[in-house]
Parts: C-alpha cells; sequence; structure tokens
C-alpha cells in the first residue's frame, strides 16, 4: 500500500504522524522548560522594601504566564504575589540608565513593591520563585532568596550629580577669573538700562515707585533674584530721594526686603530717609492682594511699576491695570507662562534667564559677572550637546546602531 | 557676638543647601522623611510669621485712620471684614461644612476670587489691542503667531478655516515648544547659580544690614 | 480720516470692556449653536447610553463642586436628559459633599422638565462619606450602603431601585468628576471590580490627564469641558448652556480678532500719512 | 434662606468688582477692602487650625515629635522683628528658609529643566524605514525645534557681544520667542475667556425670580450709585476750581 505512494505524500504522512504523536503523548509537568537565569534581588537605587525579579522568558509562546510566588521563609507556604507579563519589559528597561546595571532586552524585569497586603521588609529574607504555566501545566525554577535593602545613593541619577558637579566648578571658576579681570563684558539688558531711567522720572514727577517681588515665598529663587533686584533698585531711590513703595503677599519675604532696603539707604549714607512702611503687608491671598495692588496703582499713580519674580494668573491683571495709569512698567520674571502677558503689556520685560543676570548687570560687582560668565559656559556647553546629540542620534538612526545611545543616556532624565 | 549675626545664618543657609542637594541623590527613607519633615517645617515658620503680615496690615489701616488719608473709611472695612471672618471662624471650629466660615467662604471669597479672575478677560482684549500691533517685524510675528492660535481654538474658526486648528496646534508644539524649552534651560542655569551663591555666601543681601 | 484713525488708537479701554462683555453676554441670551463636529470619546458615551434597552438601570455620579459648574453641571444637564429620554432607571448621587445641593438642583430641575416621578422614575441617593469606601460598598450591597435617599425614604421601598442589589446591576455609570474622587476612583473600586461600562466626564484642565484612561478603555467615553458638553448637545439636538458658552467662547475670539484687525488698519493709517509727509 | 442671602451677596459683591472697569470708585473700594479683609481672616483661621493645632500642636502633643519645638522656634525668631534689638535673630529663620530652597532646588531644576528639554530635543534629524531614508513633516518639526533651541539659547549669551553670526542667531532666537508670546497668549485667551463666561452665567442664573432678581436690582442700585457719585464727584470738583 505504501509503494503507491510518492515522496511528497510519504513525507506528508511522516509528518502528520510525528505531530499526532507531538499532541497525543502525554507529557509529564517536567516537559515545560522553567525559565532561565531566573534571579532574585533587592531592588537597586531605591528606599528599600522592594525587591526585583529577572528571567528569560520564551516570547515565541505567547500564551505561557509567569507567576511569581513568594515566602518569608524557605520551608513555608508560598503565596503567589504577581503575574509578569513578559513584553511589558522593553518598554521598563530603558527606565535604567546603562551605568545603573541594565538587562539586555531579552531580559524580563519585574519590582515586588510592598502594599497593604503584602509587606516587604527592609533587612529580612525572602524566597522565591518563578512558576510558568500553559493551559494545564506548569513548572517552576529554584528557589532564590534576597533581603530587601534601603540605599544610600540613586545611581540612575549619577548623571545629574555629574552635571551639578560640573556646572558648579564651572561657576566659581568663571567667579575667580573675574576677580582676577573685573572689567568683564556684558551685553546690554534694555530693561535694565530703564530703571534708572525710570527712577529719574518718578523723582521728577515726585510719584513712587511700585516695587512688586512676585507671588512666591522666600524659599524660591524668583523672589531671591527679585529681593536682590530691589536691593540694587532701593540704591538708586535712596539717591534720588524717592519714595518707594512694595505691597508684599508673604510675609517673610517683606520681613526680609525690609532689611535689604534698609541696608540699601545705609550704604547710600541715607539712612535717615529710610522709612520701615515702604514694605507692606497686604494678604496671602492671591486676587484680593491683586484688588488692593490694582487700588494702589489707580489711587496713587505710580511713576514706575516693577514686576520682578514669578507670577501666575494676576500677571495681566496687575500689568494691565499699571498700563492703564500711564507708568513705566518693567518686569522680570521666569513664569515662563506669564511672559506674553509682560510682554505685550510693560515697555520692558526682562525674559527669563535676564532675571538672574540683573543683578550682576546692575551693581556689575566681579563676582556677579563671573557667575554670568558661568551661566554662559553652561549655556555654551548645553549648546553643544543639544546640537551634537542630534547628529548622533541621527547617525544611530541611518547606520541602525544602539552604540550612540550610551553618550544620549548621559543627558536623559532617569528618576 | 557678630559671628552670630554674621557668620551663624550664613552656615545654616550652606548646611541647609549642602544638605538638601545631596538629599536629591540619596533614596534611603530617612532621607525622604526629613524632606517632608522640613517642608513641613517652613509652613509651621511661615505660619508664624504671618503675625509679621497682621501686624503690618493693621499699621497701615491704624496710620490711614490715624491721619485721615483719602479713603480713610475704608480702612475700618479691612478691620471690620478681618475680626468678623476670624470670630465666625472660630465659632465654627475651623470646620466650613454648613458652618458659618463655609458660608462666608463659598458666599464672598468664591465670587470675589471668580470675579477678579474673570476680569482677565477683559484684560487680556485690551492688551490685545494695544500691544498686537504690526509696528516692528517681531511684533508682526507675535501678532500673527497670536491671532492664528487664537483662531484655530474655536468652532467658529475651524467651521471658516478648515485646517487652522492644526495649524494653531503646530505652533503651540513646534516653535512655542523650542522657545521654551530655551528659556527653560536658560533659567535653570540661573537659578542654579544663584542657589550656589546663597549656599556658598557669596549673595547674602537676603541676610541684610551688616550689624 | 487720519485723526479718526489716531484717535480709535488711544480708544478709552472701556470700550473694548464694553464690546466683550456684549460678545459674551449675546450669544449667552440668545444662542446661535455654531455648528460642532463631536468627536469619537464624546460620541462613545452618547452612542451606550443610546444602545442601551428601556428600563436598565444608569448610573451618574456627580463628583464635582461649585467651582467647576460652568463645565461640568450643563453635561449633567445633557446626560440627564439623554438618559430620562431614553426611559431608563436613573440612580443619582456626589462623592463631593460639597456638590450635594448642586446635584440634587440639576437632577430634580431636569426630572421636572421631562415629567419623571421620583422614585419610580429616579433616585437621588445623595452623599454618604468614604469616597473610594462607598464604591466598594455599592459593590457588596448598594441598599446598606445607602439605607435611605438624599429625602429620607427608605431605599429598599423605592420602586425604581427593584432588583437592583449592587453595582452588578448597574448597566452603565458615567462619573462627572472635577479632580478626586472621581472617574479614576469609579474605575479602580467599581468597573475593575463589578464589570459595569464606564463613561466620564471632566473640566478641560483636567482632560489631558484622564485621556489615558479612555486609550486603556478602562472607560469607555469621555466628555471633555465645556467643548464637549457641547458636542454632547448637539449629539442630543438639544442646545443648552454649553453651546451657548462655546457661541459666547467663538464670539469673544472673534471680537478680539477683529479688534486686533481694526487697531492694525488704524495704525497703517497713520503711519501711512507719516511716511508720506517725509 | 442662606442661599437666598448668599445669592444677594454674591451678586453684589461681583457687580462691585465688575464696576471697576468702569473706574475706581465707591463700590469697588468697598468691595476690595472687604476682599482683602475677608481672605486676610479666612487665612488666619485656616493657619491657626491647618497649621497651628495639626500640624504643630496636635503632633508634639498626642505624638511625640519633640522635635517640631525646633520649627516653632525658628517661626518665634521671626518675631523678634518687633524688638529691634535682637531683629538680627530673625536672620536664622531667613537663612534657614533661603537655605533650603536653594539646595532644594538645584536637582530637580536639572532634571526638569536642563535633562528633560534636552532629551527632548535630542532626537534624530532623519528616519530610516523601509524605502530607505526619509525626511518627512516629523523630521521637519525636529530640525526646527532645534533651531529654535539653538537661537534662543544664543539670544540668552551675556557675556559675548551680539555681532555677527551671533547676533544673526539671536535676531532668529527673538523670532522664536516672539512666536512662543504670541501662541501662548492666544492659548489663553479661551481659559479666560470661560472664567467670564461662567460668570456671567451666574449672574443670569441669580437674575430669576428664584433669587428675587437679584442682579437685575443690583445692577439697577449700581448704575444710579455710580451715576449720583459722579455727579456729587463733579460738584466737588467745581467747588475747588470756584475760588
Amino acid at each position: 500500500m505504501l509503494s503507491g505512494l510518492n515522496t511528497r505524500q510519504t513525507l506528508a504522512i511522516a509528518f502528520l504522524v510525528l505531530w499526532v504523536t507531538i499532541l497525543w503523548v502525554p507529557r509529564s509537568a517536567d516537559a515545560l522548560p522553567a525559565p532561565l537565569d531566573f534571579e532574585a534581588f533587592d531592588t537597586p537605587n531605591d528606599g528599600g522594601e522592594s525587591l526585583t525579579i529577572v528571567f528569560r522568558p520564551d516570547l515565541s509562546v505567547p500564551e505561557r504566564h509567569y507567576f511569581i510566588y513568594m515566602s518569608p521563609d524557605p520551608g513555608g507556604e508560598f503565596r503567589q504575589v504577581a503575574e509578569v507579563i513578559p513584553t511589558a519589559h522593553a518598554k521598563a528597561n530603558r527606565r535604567t540608565p546603562w551605568w545603573a546595571g541594565r538587562w539586555s532586552a531579552d531580559f524580563t524585569l519585574y519590582q515586588i513593591r510592598s502594599t497593604d497586603t503584602l509587606a516587604l521588609e527592609n533587612g529580612r529574607s525572602y524566597f522565591l520563585k518563578l512558576v510558568v504555566k500553559e493551559q494545564k501545566e506548569s513548572s517552576e525554577t529554584e528557589i532564590h532568596s534576597a533581603v530587601p535593602r534601603a540605599n544610600l545613593f540613586n545611581f540612575s541619577l549619577l548623571n545629574n550629580f555629574l552635571l551639578m558637579s560640573l556646572f558648579t566648578g564651572t561657576v566659581f571658576l568663571s567667579i575667580a577669573y573675574a576677580r582676577k579681570n573685573p572689567n568683564l563684558f556684558l551685553r546690554r539688558i534694555a530693561g535694565l538700562d530703564a530703571v534708572e531711567e525710570a527712577v529719574g522720572r518718578a523723582t521728577e514727577m515726585g510719584k513712587p515707585i511700585l516695587y512688586l517681588t512676585g507671588s512666591d515665598g522666600m524659599d524660591s529663587l524668583s523672589t531671591i533674584a527679585a529681593t536682590v533686584i530691589l536691593g540694587e533698585v532701593a540704591k538708586k531711590v535712596a539717591r534720588y530721594d524717592t519714595t518707594l513703595k512694595v505691597p508684599h503677599r508673604d510675609p517673610v519675604v517683606m520681613a526680609v526686603c525690609q532689611e535689604i532696603v534698609k541696608e540699601a539707604y545705609l550704604a547710600m549714607g541715607r539712612p535717615d530717609a529710610y522709612k520701615e512702611d515702604s514694605n507692606f503687608f497686604i494678604t496671602l491671598d492671591q486676587f484680593s492682594y491683586t484688588a488692593a495692588v490694582d487700588g494702589i496703582m489707580l489711587r496713587e499713580r505710580p511713576a514706575a511699576i516693577l514686576y520682578m519674580g514669578f507670577y501666575y494668573a494676576e500677571s495681566l491683571l496687575l500689568a494691565e491695570t499699571g498700563a492703564g495709569t500711564g507708568a513705566i512698567q518693567i518686569a522680570g520674571t521666569d513664569s515662563d507662562t506669564q511672559l506674553p502677558f509682560f510682554v505685550t503689556t510693560c515697555d520692558y520685560t526682562l525674559i527669563g534667564e535676564e532675571l538672574y543676570a540683573a543683578s550682576a548687570y546692575l551693581s556689575r560687582e566681579p563676582v556677579l559677572v563671573g557667575t554670568l560668565r558661568g551661566q554662559d559656559l553652561g549655556k555654551a556647553f548645553l549648546l553643544g550637546v543639544v546640537v551634537l546629540g542630534t547628529l548622533l542620534a541621527t547617525a544611530g538612526q541611518v547606520l541602525q546602531t544602539d552604540v550612540f545611545s550610551y553618550v544620549l543616556d548621559l543627558f536623559r532624565d532617569f528618576k | 557676638m557678630l559671628f552670630w549675626k554674621r557668620q551663624f545664618p550664613l552656615f545654616i543657609a550652606f548646611v541647609m543647601g549642602v544638605v538638601f542637594i545631596f538629599q536629591y541623590y540619596i533614596p534611603h527613607p530617612y532621607s525622604e522623611g526629613m524632606l517632608t519633615e522640613v517642608s513641613e517645617w517652613l509652613r509651621i515658620i511661615s505660619g508664624f510669621a504671618i503675625i509679621l503680615g497682621i501686624a503690618s496690615l493693621s499699621h497701615l489701616h491704624y496710620k490711614k485712620i490715624q491721619r485721615k488719608e483719602p479713603g480713610w473709611g475704608y480702612s475700618y472695612v479691612v478691620y471690620l471684614s478681618m475680626i468678623i471672618t476670624v470670630v465666625v471662624g472660630l465659632w465654627s471650629g475651623g470646620k466650613e461644612e454648613g458652618s458659618g466660615l463655609g458660608w462666608i467662604y463659598n458666599y464672598t471669597l468664591v465670587p470675589l476670587q471668580g470675579t477678579m479672575f474673570s476680569i482677565l478677560a477683559f484684560f487680556v482684549a485690551s492688551a490685545a489691542y494695544r500691544a498686537f500691533r504690526a509696528k516692528t517685524k517681531e511684533a508682526t510675528v507675535l501678532l500673527i503667531a497670536g491671532t492664528i492660535v487664537m483662531f484655530g481654538r474655536v468652532p467658529l474658526g475651524e467651521y471658516l478655516v478648515s485646517n487652522i486648528g492644526g495649524l494653531a496646534e503646530w505652533i503651540l508644539n513646534v516653535p512655542n515648544t523650542a522657545a521654551r524649552r530655551a528659556i527653560l534651560i536658560g533659567i535653570s542655569l540661573g537659578v542654579i547659580a544663584t542657589s550656589l551663591k546663597i549656599i556658598f555666601g557669596i549673595e547674602r543681601g537676603y541676610l541684610g544690614g551688616k550689624e | 480720516m487720519r485723526s479718526f484713525a489716531e484717535k480709535m488708537l488711544a480708544i478709552d479701554r472701556r470700550w473694548i470692556f464694553g464690546l466683550i462683555a456684549l460678545a459674551t453676554l449675546l450669544p449667552l441670551l440668545y444662542p446661535v449653536g455654531l455648528p460642532i463636529r463631536p468627536s469619537p470619546q464624546v460620541k462613545n458615551v452618547y452612542e451606550y447610553i443610546e444602545g442601551l434597552p428601556e428600563g436598565s438601570v444608569f448610573l451618574l455620579s456627580m463628583d464635582f463642586d461649585p467651582a467647576s459648574k460652568p463645565e461640568l453641571y450643563p453635561m449633567a444637564v445633557s446626560i440627564l436628559r439623554h438618559a430620562f429620554k431614553k426611559n431608563l432607571r436613573m440612580m443619582g448621587m456626589t462623592l463631593w459633599v460639597t456638590g450635594t445641593g448642586m446635584a440634587e438642583k440639576v437632577i430634580s430641575d431636569v426630572a421636572q422638565e421631562m415629567g419623571k416621578q421620583r422614585g419610580t422614575d429616579y433616585v437621588f441617593l445623595g452623599f454618604t462619606p468614604g469616597s473610594s469606601a462607598v464604591i466598594l460598598n455599592m459593590g457588596q450591597d448598594l441598599l446598606a450602603t445607602f439605607p435611605k435617599d438624599h429625602y429620607g425614604m427608605p431605599t429598599s421601598e423605592l420602586p425604581v431601585l427593584k432588583g437592583v442589589r449592587s453595582l452588578r446591576d448597574v448597566q452603565y455609570a458615567v462619573s462627572l468628576a472635577a479632580g478626586s474622587p472621581g472617574i479614576e476612583t469609579w474605575y479602580v473600586y467599581g468597573k475593575d471590580k463589578y464589570k459595569f461600562e464606564l463613561g466620564g466626564g471632566c473640566t478641560a484642565v483636567a482632560a489631558p490627564g484622564i485621556y489615558p484612561l479612555l486609550q486603556t478603555g478602562q472607560i469607555n467615553g469621555l466628555i471633555g469641558g465645556l467643548r464637549g458638553a457641547a458636542e454632547y448637545e448637539t449629539l442630543l439636538e438639544r442646545k443648552g448652556k454649553a453651546t451657548s458658552g462655546m457661541d459666547a467662547q467663538s464670539a469673544t475670539h472673534f471680537m478680539i480678532i477683529l479688534l486686533i484687525l481694526a487697531c492694525n488698519l488704524f495704525y497703517f493709517v497713520t503711519r501711512r500719512k507719516d511716511t508720506r509727509r517725509r | 434662606m442662606e442661599g437666598f442671602l448668599g445669592a444677594w451677596v454674591a451678586v453684589g459683591l461681583t457687580l462691585f468688582i465688575y464696576s471697576f472697569l468702569y473706574k475706581d470708585n465707591p463700590f469697588f473700594k468697598l468691595a476690595e477692602h472687604l476682599y482683602v479683609g475677608v481672605s486676610m481672616g479666612y487665612t488666619i483661621v485656616r493657619i491657626y487650625y491647618d497649621t497651628m493645632v495639626k500640624s504643630l500642636y496636635q503632633p508634639m502633643v498626642s505624638e511625640g515629635k519633640w522635635w517640631l519645638v525646633i520649627a516653632a522656634l525658628l517661626g518665634l525668631l521671626m518675631l523678634t522683628r518687633f524688638i529691634p534689638k535682637i531683629t538680627w535673630l530673625s536672620r536664622w529663620s531667613f537663612a534657614f528658609v533661603v537655605g533650603f530652597g536653594s539646595g532644594v532646588v538645584i536637582p530637580r531644576i536639572i532634571s526638569s529643566y536642563i535633562l528633560q528639554q534636552v532629551q527632548g530635543t535630542l532626537l534624530p534629524l532623519a528616519s530610516v524605514g523601509e524605502g530607505g531614508f526619509r525626511f518627512g513633516l516629523a523630521q521637519l518639526n525636529t530640525v526646527l525645534i532645534l533651531v529654535g533651541v539653538v537661537t534662543v539659547l544664543f539670544y540668552f549669551f551675556f557675556s559675548i557681544e551680539h555681532r555677527g553670526a551671533i547676533r544673526g542667531a539671536a535676531r532668529v532666537g527673538i523670532y522664536f520667542l516672539m512666536i512662543s508670546f504670541g501662541a501662548g497668549f492666544g492659548y489663553t485667551v479661551m481659559a479666560r475667556m470661560s472664567l467670564l463666561i461662567g460668570r456671567i452665567d451666574d449672574l443670569l442664573l441669580y437674575s430669576s425670580s428664584d433669587y428675587g432678581y437679584a442682579t437685575i436690582v443690583l445692577s439697577i442700585l449700581i448704575i444710579l450709585g455710580l451715576l449720583y457719585w459722579e455727579r456729587s464727584s463733579r460738584k466737588a470738583v467745581k467747588k475747588v476750581d470756584m475760588p
């Protein structure tokens, strides 16, 4: 009977028989291979109460499920703590930079975290195994143990740390350089040249200057920059003998500004002209402060209004009222969402970083000018990174290689 | 004595600054706990500082009344409304649900806040009328970008010009993103440099006088 | 001509304020109903309700306070109208104590308008503290969580709740939320466990944060902001507050654009004269 | 009843504030001073209960967090500003607050303002797909963003003179800034208009009979009040002019 078949038919039958055998013969649980390279360890770079497991899944079999079982003692009862979906891994892998021990893409990672129902104590041993299930069959790995710990340094943030150190070094070197060469060039900042003009105009008109320090507290750097500029403005005000009014939204900022203005008058040799209530408090609330300051603008008609520091939605409510009174308006803010409103309503606006350059520009102190030079070096560096990095990324894409990611990862934000 | 007046505050700022730079890189629970704790302390400090604010505000209006400055009568309104709110608030035990304090909040603070905020709508228009003039090339660019975005974000705009929404979206996502990114990078360097100056005692203006 | 243009350039701001006020007020009083193209995510909510058989149990949770009223109140009105029109069994509630009064008002107003009876066609369960726990309890035993409705009627005796034991008996739930507890809470503690379909509505500011839930199918549709509410009104073919609100939006935007065009026109008139004189 | 009275108060205050759009007037002044007073009173109540009682007193007494004494002391040092001789003690608190703010901000701003912004820019300028190189709209956008970031950064250089190529780059940067400001302005208009629509909607609601026509009655009263005020203030001006 078989003789009547040609080779192709024979092969087909043989194949069929083979298949049937594979499907027919009952297999033991061991037939399902245990996942390769299973490991469990303390999750690195974290605050503890967490463990991580890795293994190499067989991605060619999508119906295979992987479960983690855990127990606080090796002989005890193992509870299922999670199911791991192996394909979800590729994304997660990018979350760790290469210098903090990244696993290659064929590994799957899973992080077990302490939750309300599952407590992982730091310093205690836990025993884990991985169970693979496919339909009714299952197999499991040998048991691994791991101890969750709180770590002392997050190596994922190493690039952040290095940038911080690099920039700190640059700033100090620039300051040292500026001390030796005090006459560094500074480009013109139109808004700050106008401060002198504004103070002069206020003197001529016999009207006050209104100065706002922004809406943030003293722990915000924008506010600090604003108070430093206030010191310089107060010096000019003291020299010209004009009135200065600084309404406040934060009592701490008010207290600091009182010190600063007092110091400015002292420095100008006019301590007698200093008035403690040129800095005064209105209220903490955003819009009642705005209403009150708008009222001050309409009633006292200041000759000049300076807005420095960080602002929120009140920016336009203040600046447009000020524009209506005909005062010279100079703004300086690093709140990027409010910049459009200041730019459209004020005569001069210091944009972003210019706010931080202002104190150096007004005082011309070598140390401050030096830091400005440091900032410029920092910018030049980042500018180079952006251009070269883009070229590297393009090269990587064109050459279909991942090798440049070792450089590019240095400028990625990891958590 | 001069040490406590001058150097010690600088030392505090230095220690606080350095500790909280490093805090970021340390994932240990103690480090995280310290951050939350000190943030709480800051709240408590400003809680006490509010007394300075109350004093300043009361002093300001006291002087207005005393000198009979124009509009001094309104200073009584400030005192009265402040005292009434505090009394009602203490009476309500600080709770707002169905209490007098809640009533004050819902029927005075909420509408006042909403109204002040909504005045922005008028100011946006008058600011646009004044500033969106093609005086210079820069102003022209600003005006065109602003108009397209305004146009593209309402049904009528999309109705009149079918793809204007996409163009508005593009302006927001491409040139706007680029400029904002550079602004943020610039700001960050300014902030870091200023922080360093404070931490290392180079910038000490905020401490005021020399004595 | 020139002096007129100059005058117009230096025009008193109050004229502009007046124009903006008119551009807002008139469309609100006399809505035009400019065509609005409904987006798929709003359509999904509408079509799900449209597809529910009469007598299905529908739950509307109004999780917002007066601060978000302009955006979420019109949504509540439209959805309620839709549900009543479809003769669904309507359950209203809120997870925000500050929103109780408003939720009660909207539900009784719309019910009165549609001629629906409290207790037989709809029930307002009101507020009970606990946020996520409330949802979990409702999943176990709805009547025990709300033994009485907002008006003090025992829920076990209400005809509208006949046969309703827990959230499992709910066919569709919609959370109109201004924050947390809200859509996410309903998903995590409700839909995920008790397997009813869930839709959402939120403020425009919150919408980008809710979109991921939509993409993963955790909610079947989303009504975002005043615009979303207007789209729903369009689908329902019943123009209301949101549509007129969108009209007002269009009108004010165009008023500003017209003002900008006008000021540039005046500006060019004055400038041309300047150059000629030179 | 509470709601009825509340509606009248809310409508009155809303209209008082809007009257400011006409000009500064007694109604606005009243609302403004009332707003300052109420907000200050509310803040005092909230700080007392939320900060002093809940965050300071209770944790110290019932949870034994004795170290909060230090925070309280730093807070009390602020109050030395009332005593001129020891005012300098308040500097310790300033230094604490300012030092904390300066330290905390550095690594965080590197993360969100430097790394996240730079990483968003580092994208390939060309993609390689099935048909070889491709340079589509997405890539054009990438190039534009790169150009924008670079030129705007040039604008921010302070210590080099803006001449020649740098001047050119900075000029382009200024255009990018202007587009961004225009777009930012236009983008915000919508949100601001929604607020106004919300407010006007409320006023329309309160003009119904349920609320005793509050909006209509109060509007008329305020307009009459303003007219009276205008007339009397004009008279006052005339009197001054007379001699």
